[in-house]
């Protein structure tokens, strides 16, 4: 929290191999995924470290990991700093823990891409009129309910999202034609009649207290 | 609307008065202003996107009289307030009432003021600009606390959590899952706030037909064209293969996709749009 | 890293403060949300550690990390690892997505939510004499900031605004308590004094007491 007001839009070259694997370490662990060398590089923009150089703070990085709970590897897409296997457990007890309910922001965003899919971040963001936060789509993402399918050819590329078979799986859905059409999602009479169509033994008895 | 108001009328002599003002316009500053105006018309509307409501707009140009000009008019501050209404309805008309009830308070505080007042008259209580000035400065602190709060380190823009984990997790956790009359509750919830999907268009729209753009999109995703005809599986019959017609419709007209044919002879292909199919209009809704 | 073999369901328990230390580190990396010593705990079941121990635990991790990437520090939710700010600037070159910028408007509705909560609508907008957006409230919620904590019993009932551990979270905060407190009027003299112009011949002596 200290030196704050050095750092600018360019940040300092680091000068040497501890400070170089620090602000890689700062990246591994801030990125959700692999990070490959070349992408390293680019974040240094025009005052790139030698790829040697690099390889070295990667060395270096590993060998100062030795007494923590982390582990550098080098996986497909580049390197990863991981929890090791050794702490897995524990954090399979902490996950287990509570399954936390989604959010209603987070349904609404899995109910427009199921009935406007294939549809972009702003699209969505159009739709609901809030901003869209990047822990729904990765939440999403990693439950495998949606995925990426291609992209919108206009300025910045943006992703196109769709649904997925998992999804389908996921709620008993053969199709999505199983699925209301909307007018009948917007009239809430006509939304239950549907449901208790989709599924008559098991709605029956929640059928009164839908609001929350 | 109209712009005509008393205020207004009584300001001839407003330019004499030209505090040496400063505006960014297209981020050049600006020490001369047109005579007959404080803010050229044209900068105005960037200008005013900058204050956020009336209290913000009379705090700005109360602070810019402290400044500059202690010794001004007293109708001054009521006529720029005025003025800048009187431009803000040619310009951005949806802004302007609330900016309206603030210059009719200001309009009725000046009427008040002119007024002679009974000698024994609670002082506190009569005077008209209390109210005002209470306002104006509880406003001011939270202004000052939004900064503040901006200028925090904020998780995603200055911080970020160090995040790892372990390759694999032996027993699955068990996630949430939510049911069906969740998820279209909260679709129901959303239909209700946008009108966006009002469209009947959308509403006949086979859902299928939504799911297949996204299979012919992924299929294509190699970037490599594909012949028309594999697209459409056959064994799915009729309906299924009118479903696939509309979805590779849909996709053209959403420029997503982009149907060739060599010559009359040779087969249809479809393959991404490249970045090169300008679009002039989205398809959008 | 020898003794994965005889994990199993059942962790063990650490046995020394270096060892609990990294199955802290190991769990706080694991989370995408802030621990509390509570949920800390929980995970360890029947086989929990003091809360002495723990704490201990932390405090190792926060040494053991002196020289790496990143620090440990309290937030509202619990205890977060996090980039140390030095590196951020590189960090934010990771991603091509600008972070999202909050209007003025948000802000203050924010900052006026925080200091005067719990809040109505209403009064928000009295307090900015302008009506307040829809789309504000609803970021505001959906980034899980503020949320209602209950109900004005007036007409209407309407609900009340008040800030979140997940705001302080966010905003790096232990508790409210950490920001200042609320700027005091400014230079009241000066503003009362331009408002004296507005009607010069009027009393000047009203100036002493506006209190809040």
């Amino acid at each position: 929290m200290t030196d704050v007001a050095e750092q600018n839009d360019q940040p300092l070259v680091p000068t040497n191999e501890a400070e170089l694997g620090r602000v890689v370490e700062a990246l591994l662990l801030a990125s959700d995924q692999p990070l490959s060398l070349d992408r390293l590089l680019a974040v240094f923009g025009d005052d790139a470290p030698q790829r040697s150089a690099l390889r070295e703070a990667l060395v270096w990085l590993d060998k100062h990991h030795d007494e923590s709970a982390m582990e550098l590897v080098e996986v497909g897409n580049g390197w990863r700093l991981q929890v090791r296997q050794h702490y897995a457990p524990w954090v399979s007890r902490l996950w287990q823990e509570k399954p936390q309910k989604y959010s209603r922001a987070l349904l609404e965003t899995l109910a427009i891409i199921v009935y406007r899919q294939p549809i972009t971040r702003g699209e969505i963001e159009e739709i609901r009129g809030v901003s869209l936060s990047q822990t729904i789509v990765r939440t999403l993402l990693e439950r495998g309910w949606v995925r990426e399918v291609g992209h919108r050819e206009v300025p910045g590329r943006p992703a196109l999202l769709g649904t997925t078979k998992q999804f389908l799986d996921d709620f008993s859905l053969k199709s999505l034609e199983q699925l209301p059409p909307l007018p009948e999602v917007k009239d809430l009479d006509a939304l239950h009649q549907a449901l208790e169509q989709l599924a008559p033994e098991a709605e029956a008895e929640s059928a009164g207290d839908e609001e929350e | 609307m109209t712009s005509e108001s008393p205020a207004n009328a009584e300001q001839p002599d407003e330019a004499a008065n030209q505090p040496d003002w400063l505006a960014k316009v297209a981020g050049e500053t600006l020490t001369e202003l047109p005579k007959d105006l404080y803010i050229p018309p044209d900068a105005l509307e960037v200008f005013l996107e900058t204050f956020e409501g009336p209290l913000d707009l009379l705090l700005y140009l109360i602070r810019r009289q402290n400044l500059d000009i202690l010794d001004i008019p007293v109708a001054q501050i009521t006529g720029q307030y005025m003025q800048y209404i009187g431009l803000m309805q040619t310009l951005r008309l949806e802004l302007a009432a609330e900016y309206l009830v603030m210059a009719a308070m200001l309009a009725e505080i000046k009427s008040r003021m002119l007024l002679p007042r009974p000698v024994d008259a609670d002082e506190e209580e009569d005077d008209p600009r209390a109210g005002l000035v209470r306002r104006l400065q509880e406003y001011e602190r939270f202004k000052e606390a939004a900064e503040t709060i901006e200028s925090r380190p904020r998780v995603g823009r200055d911080v970020f959590p160090a995040s790892a984990r372990p390759d694999r997790v032996e027993s699955a956790a068990a996630l949430p899952q939510p049911d069906l009359r969740d998820l279209l509750l909260a679709l129901n919830e959303v239909l209700a706030r946008a009108e966006l999907f009002a469209s009947h268009e959308i509403a006949r729209e086979p859902l299928s037909v939504r799911e297949r753009m996204s299979r012919v999109l992924e299929r294509l995703s190699g970037r490599k064209p594909v012949s028309f005809i594999a697209l459409i599986d056959t064994a799915e019959g009729r309906l299924g293969v009118v479903v696939c017609f509309l979805a590779v419709l849909e996709l053209v007209k959403g420029a997503l996709i982009a149907i060739e044919q060599a010559d009359s002879e040779s087969p249809l292909t479809v393959r991404l749009a490249g970045p090169t199919d300008t679009v002039m209009e989205q398809g959008d809704d």
